[in-house]
């Protein structure tokens, strides 16, 4: 059973030898080394271009999805040999985007034909940069209460109200959008799931300005939007299984950057700033400390992110766990942020001007607090946990 | 290898599981507490673990064991934590036959059938501290007729009261602390010199502090080469941390089962308690953490049965995690009991007595952060 | 103004260096060296009656109760000079008593005349040991859902029921007891206050084993038991508001025993077991780091403790400050314990036997995780410090 | 002492809450950071801070201060907290006033009427290392004329850019981690040989890395004796971890009542979110970690004043638990607000910003921690 997946591994190694531009072997710097494709896709250079436009003839920017729709169609162990031998050469992502990572499953569990056959091979080839439309002003945790409403015209939604929280909205070309189709059903009934154009008349953003100086979310504005009627995925008013659906695809995918190596550990970088003692040993005592007790938590989620993925493939239902990866993961990257700030101390601190790296120590420990607030907050996720998973009654 | 149990392992968790709930229950240990017992398990049970093939699950089939494996020992020890099950299973079978792996041939025909049998106990002579530091052996054995003369003092030797053959660390050569310099012996307890007193611990164990007084012992009962047990000593130690990281996961997992248990049931302020948001986060959280262990657990085992190079850090980081996941629950376990938690007459504090004896033995939180740390280069 | 003090202070040192026997200055090593009075009062030798005697003469026993009713009539200075005159020496409390710490102070506030001569001076003399009757099965935190029950039979009250976690009822001669008179009022209301011998017809109590091995509470039953219709305390039906006034009373002093000195500090402690390093540090790193984070909490709470008594004594109310004392002072005992179980190591897991100290050690650490149980949870602090300090809103 | 504040002491608290909330609230902050601005203050705002008796708090009257002490500065710095207002009251008024206390008469009948009266501005140049470790002091003074030449590198120079004189430690004997050996110098940042650089915090305050190449100094310029310096700056970083620990107290204060002002206000599932078990909890356990913080603040500031010999650990204890303190309190304001707390338009963030710059400075929970443990003799 081993060869024919070794055979794998030994033309995967080949191909992305022969492939892959050195310069998308080195790691990941800035913004503009991660590339989000669509219609206006500036590429940073033409090995950006050359890597994407490689991976995604072969499928490979979706390994797992079926070939019919531009994926790879690999089995889950080629998938992990795939990514095993990227690892293997640091070899970068070709493509970072929301239709990979949340819609394009929703589609191919949700979708028509029509709808996979459109819209797929678009995000595989990043030719379609998407925005997740679900969030909205005032409901926070409470997403279910969402007022954006579609009116049926007929021949056509008429979409109005307003998104928050819309990753990049200013730079997606479409959006995949709750709104309300029934006005008059139970909180999550009437719900549905739309797609459509962000350059569709009536469609506005407007950037959200963050403490860490960042703008990467949108408030969006929708005014009168018209929207064909096809754009209407599954069954209309029954959107929020949907999103349920994909809210639980998110959890476990922010989990696992979280678990993914390949950076320095926190411990690694305070060994080179702090110092060592004679014996080897972090010269700051109450920092090494932490830092052991953060790599046991660091090293005990690796664990379980590997054991869930095995799990899965071994067949076991790991539905329950997407909330515990969640909010571990969260919770784990905002104490590695904390932690890096105690090592680099007053150099942390450092937000502008020469030598501080544009305050990036700060800004990614801002950002970080997010963790625990995006795609479900921390209480969210521990209430999910103690309800579903481990049924304990309502109040 | 994949982090799953495979198919044979799943049936060893389910033959496990259901051994232990039926033949050595919580019950069972309440009643041994209570008649006073010395042994501190019941040798009827040992004699049917060894037939169930549990005695010699790391004994080589070739030696009358069944070879299972640190995986399938792991499991044992867990489903012995989910039932706070008392045998000699963690002092023999596990940190014994680990021990004689790296013991001659002749000693493995001689002991290893027997021990896989049920008929031959042994008890792991290391610690001299109360708080755990393997290398710091002072117990000196100097070579004296054809053999060794021991003269020290240990403390907390599992079941070193009941055992047939003690495993004594003791140093040949070096200074206290040092690695190298340390020889493992085989020494029989009724030897000349050798004063053995039992101690009773929290958790309704029975450990020993044992003198060694000019013991003399042949060249034949030296384990592995003279001068170099630290690496038999530190493989035995991991194997014991490990399956002791089970066993707290198998505490943790009973303990909060039955705390949840208890939230869904209990009524308080006309509401189950299970339905106050603090109470029900505080689990969700708890869940997450044993979660966690549970990966560490399975891992180190894996690893240890691999010979991985990095098993050393598996054990440490299992041994770690679970150590401190299992205070959480059992103390989290008796206090969202309230008041009944603290009577002797529920059995969660059982639960918390021995999740404190297991996270102490081997090495603690601290110790072990400190040597995750060293083993990653900080 | 100091001079008075000071003369008192004069005075008082003399007397104690007179009167406090040597016997009694020295540490409290086992429960026979706490006196805790009554009718069957056993005193461990000559020095520990002559000490009760002495101090209840002067009412010292209760510095700061009325002169009338036997205290001593102290005011809260002159309290706090005698107090450190006896720390200094090494003094034990002459009397240990609920009496003092719980009942007194209810009855002083809300008993009449005739109950105040008849009770007061009996416990100040420690000639009447009292337990508390307010727990029952069942009720756990929810303390006001409480069964038993006091039928006015006219000349008397027939008393039905069942109290737990009543402390040494074993050992008690009277009860004080919360009893439902009006079965039919709301949950709060019809709550009475009583008082009776536990000699009485129909008592019977049954000691609790505890995980520490210790017997220290019982449960109490009561089977027809007539009490007295004048040994009602406060109006009939208004038990509750007394209830609360004595938890808040106890709240406070259960965190004062934690914040008290006197006794060897874990880290202090570790220091003997563990030993130093070349540099004087504490040889293991993670235990020293725990230690010093110990340290500064116990430092903060003991501070606190102090900031707390002196807002008293400017005037300030310190009323919204009980449940943080008592859930601080709790959490850190607690904390104590789980660090002193690491610096013993497995010594401290020894049970009995030689050496064992009859597992001393175990029994303190057993023991100390009842403190966030007993006297109000920390689950029911907490949420007395968001609804009435915080004002947070109801569900 | 009674750990209260005298009827003095509650009037200047009074004055300066009101003083800062109407003169220097958030909304100021973020209209200097909006506005580019690179002082890092109003200097308007500190001449009527000056008007006030702040500048002077810690100045003797006899120089034209209201010596007030260290509690007073405490509660100014506590209303700087709360309202995050932005003046060189740290640098100058505390840490500057501290180290001048331990200077010549000439030197304070120079320096401290200015001083008082808002017209001069110090910084402290002693930090050389981004992690706080006060007495490596790398940067040498070497005898030269009739005085000493200065070559070396500071950093975190809080208020450097703007200052009119620096108070810099140097070394005149001893290696490089030595108590002994630390002399404290007054220099003009526009002499030779002076190069100052400004650095932007994530607060929106500002700091400066200073080079000094060869910098001449008279004899007159040194603060106290030659070598004795650490004396003075230990005081002086007390002083600084004092108020820095108010401060924390005031910026955990401000945003906790933020934070539960909004869990009162805001709905979610029908529902105020303060209403909800778990985060009425978490709010609860917040509460009481700021008293306990208020209480080793005080108690620092008092033992200060009073030359209590326990004063450093006090220091140590109040700046260690109010930096952990700030931290939780504003990580929760943040996560209680939800998304909103994560946008530049609410204040909260602001809050959280200051808070883990002031932890930063002059030593975190790890420096304390260490210091406070060898201070208790362990």
């Amino acid at each position: 059973m081993a060869e024919p997946l070794e055979e794998f591994r030994g033309e995967t190694r080949a191909w992305l030898e022969a492939n892959c531009p050195p310069e998308m072997r080195e790691r990941v710097l800035e913004e503009a080394d991660v590339c989000w494709g669509g219609r206006n896709v500036r590429f940073k250079n033409d090995a950006q271009r050359l890597w994407l436009e490689r991976m995604a003839a072969r499928g490979w920017t979706v390994p797992e999805w079926p070939k019919e729709y531009g994926g790879g169609g690999l089995s889950a162990e080629e998938a992990k040999v795939l990514a095993e031998e990227m690892r293997r050469i640091h070899a970068r992502p070709p493509l970072s985007s929301f239709g990979i990572w949340m819609l394009g499953p929703a589609l191919l569990k949700y979708g028509n034909e029509a709808q996979k056959k459109e819209h797929i091979p678009k995000i595989v080839r990043g030719e379609i940069r998407w925005c997740q439309g679900y969030s909205e002003p005032g409901a926070g945790s409470d997403l279910a209460s969402l007022k954006t409403k579609a009116e049926d015209k007929g021949d056509h939604w008429l979409v109005n109200g307003s998104k928050i929280w819309t990753s990049y909205a200013d730079q997606a070309d479409w959006i995949f959008c709750l709104v309300r189709t029934e006005p008059d059903a139970s909180k999550h009934e009437g719900i549905s799931f739309l797609l459509f154009d962000m350059a569709s008349e009536g469609v506005s953003t407007s950037p959200i300005k963050l403490i860490s100086g960042y703008s990467p979310f949108c408030q969006t504005f929708f005014d009168n939007v018209k929207v064909p009627k096809e754009n209407l995925v599954g069954t209309r008013g029954k959107g929020w299984s949907i999103a349920k659906y994909l809210l639980t695809h998110e959890r476990s995918s922010i989990g696992a950057d979280f678990g993914s190596g390949g950076r320095d550990t926190a411990a690694q970088i305070a060994k080179k700033r702090v110092g060592t003692r004679a014996d080897g040993a972090l010269a700051d005592e109450g920092l090494r400390v932490d830092l052991a007790r953060h790599d046991i938590d660091t090293l005990c989620f690796a664990l379980t992110m590997e054991r869930v993925k095995d799990e899965a493939k071994a067949g076991q239902d790991i539905g329950h766990l997407s909330s515990m990866l969640k909010h571990v993961g969260s919770e784990l990257n905002k104490s590695r942020q904390e932690l890096l700030m105690s090592v680099f101390g007053s150099d942390g601190l450092l937000w502008d001007g020469e030598g501080a790296h544009d305050g990036d120590m700060a800004k990614a420990w801002l950002r970080s607090r997010a963790n625990s607030i995006e795609g479900g907050t921390a209480e969210v996720q521990l209430g999910i946990i103690a309800k579903r998973v481990l049924a304990l009654p309502d109040a | 290898m994949a982090l799953v149990l495979n198919d044979e392992q799943a049936m060893i968790r389910e033959a496990a599981d259901g051994f232990f709930a039926s033949e050595a229950p919580v019950s069972e240990l309440r009643r041994l507490r209570d008649a006073g017992d010395t042994t501190g398990f019941s040798r009827d049970l040992w004699k049917k673990m060894a037939e169930m093939g549990f005695a010699g699950v790391l004994v080589p089939e070739a030696h009358g064991g069944s070879g299972l494996g640190l995986v399938a020992a792991n499991l044992i020890q867990e489903a012995v934590g989910r039932n706070l099950s008392l045998s000699p299973f963690l002092s023999t079978a596990v940190l014994g036959a680990t021990a004689l792996a790296g013991a001659s041939e002749d000693q493995q025909a001689a002991l290893l059938p027997k021990l896989a049998a049920g008929d031959l106990l042994l008890a792991l002579a290391s610690d001299e501290a109360s708080r755990h530091s393997p290398h710091l052996i002072r117990t000196r054995a100097e070579a004296a007729g054809n053999g060794f003369r021991i003269t020290g003092a240990k403390t907390f030797v599992l079941d070193g009261h009941v055992a047939d053959r003690l495993i004594v660390a003791a140093r040949t050569s070096g200074e206290d602390g040092d690695r190298d310099g340390i020889t493992l012996f085989l020494v029989d307890p009724k030897s000349a010199g050798v004063a053995v007193k039992r101690t009773a611990t929290v958790d309704s164990r029975n450990a020993a502090d044992i003198r060694f007084d000019g013991v003399q012992v042949d060249g034949a009962d030296v384990i592995g080469a003279v001068g170099e047990g630290a690496a038999i000593l530190d493989r035995v130690l991991d194997a014991g941390r490990t399956c002791l990281a089970a066993e707290m996961v198998g505490v943790s997992a009973q303990s909060f089962s039955m705390t949840v248990g208890y939230l869904k049931e209990r009524e308080q302020f006309g509401r189950k308690i299970g339905s106050f948001q603090a109470l029900q986060h505080r689990a969700a959280q708890l869940y997450c953490e044993i979660e966690l262990a549970k990966s560490a657990t399975l891992k180190a085992a894996q690893a240890l049965d691999a010979g991985d190079k990095d098993a050393p850090l598996y054990a440490s980081l299992a041994k770690a995690k679970a150590g401190a996941v299992v205070r959480l629950a059992t103390n989290e376990g008796v206090q969202m009991h309230g008041g009944i938690g603290m009577t002797d007459e529920f059995d969660i504090g059982f639960f918390m007595k021995r999740a404190r004896a297991a996270e102490t033995s081997f090495g603690d939180l601290s110790f072990h952060g400190d040597r995750l740390a060293r083993m990653l280069g900080y």
